[in-house]
């Protein structure tokens, strides 16, 4: 199991899910009509460090981050 | 890197910032302060901050800053901050004045691309998403 | 545009100048603040200032900034200075970061190339003019 | 008479010339051996306004600055 993390605007509580890589990842949430708008704009860190490769393989307990536009400042 | 509730004291940051490289030797400090303007009929700004993401950014800035002889610093306000004070402070300290001069350019510019920081316009009350403010970050769209 | 005699009082005068925009709407404010460094020997610089034609250059920036919306200060040493303490600083305000980043960096390059300062290495008690660090101004050679 | 000042390290008090344009102030401060590093180098000032042009006609009582290489900051 991976657990998810919604950051925020999201505002969805973390989930648990099957995956073995971020295609996985992909999968599962692309089934959740709430992120639709989301997911697009979204940027991902996988035990807090920014990744952008699909293919990484994933191990029990990773925690993956997904990251909303950001304004800061 | 330094996160605090709310406004910023701006003159203390700046004031440390200044005594903390007292002697280090650097000819050029460059500040840049951000403050909340008053628009839109907004009553505060509001951020959300990731922290675990921010401190790898800026860590990853201060390698930068270090291999060209710098120095970076960074302070943000996490949840609301009213109009006309201020929400941001980051900073540079150079020997020379053009590596500080396009150093606080460029750390600027990432930062608004680049750090985990969700911002809210608060209007009666209410919390509201800047989605149309906001940048979506390096790599994203990476799920989609 | 202020003068000072010897070292400025750096944490005064960027704390006066947010005082003074407090409740101007300026986003973005970017001091610069110039700190004498330790080097080559020498004790402290020592600076001349032409007033007359320094106060043209500032107010032909102010009108500058003011056109883009924006505003500029700058303090100056005049005399000796010693090590580790400033000599200069100059600022922005402005209600947006890209003008401001832009702005501080044109401001502080062409007061390196135009203002009309003399710098001086102190070294032993001795005034030695820092030929080899100065800037022909525009228009130089004249008369030649 | 226009009044003609060295400011900053040319350390070289002022001096009052005949001179209807800057070109006679100039032919007028060739002749003096101790300027000549320092002319190829020096803007001009006009009255605190910077200067550009050799043919702007001078009145009596008129300031010209010699304005040697600057480092503010």
């Amino acid at each position: 199991m991976v657990k998810v993390e919604f950051l925020g605007p999201i505002a969805k509580p973390p989930i648990e899910i099957e995956a073995l890589t971020l295609i996985d990842v992909a999968a599962k949430l692309k089934e959740d009509a709430s992120l639709t708008t989301w997911l697009d704009k979204c940027a991902v860190a996988l035990n807090d460090t920014m990744v952008n490769d699909l293919s990484i393989t994933l191990k029990e307990g990773d925690k993956i981050s997904i990251l909303p536009p950001v304004c800061g400042g | 890197m330094e996160l605090y509730e709310g406004s910023l004291d701006v003159k203390a940051i700046f004031s440390r910032w200044l005594d903390e490289e007292a002697t280090s030797n650097y000819g050029a400090y460059i500040p840049f302060v951000g403050t909340i303007r008053a628009e839109d009929g907004i009553e505060a700004l509001s951020f959300d901050i990731y922290e675990p993401v921010l401190l790898k950014w800026f860590d990853a800035w201060q390698e930068k800053a270090v291999a060209l002889g710098a120095v970076v610093k960074m302070a943000h306000s996490v949840g609301d901050v009213p109009v006309h004070t201020s929400s941001y402070v980051s900073a540079v300290f150079s020997p020379k004045r053009r590596v500080a001069l396009e150093l606080i350019d460029l750390f600027v510019e990432d930062f608004k691309t680049n750090a985990p920081i969700w911002k809210y316009d608060v209007k009666q009350g209410k919390r509201i998403y800047a989605a149309d403010r906001s940048t979506p970050m390096d790599g994203a769209g990476l799920l989609s």
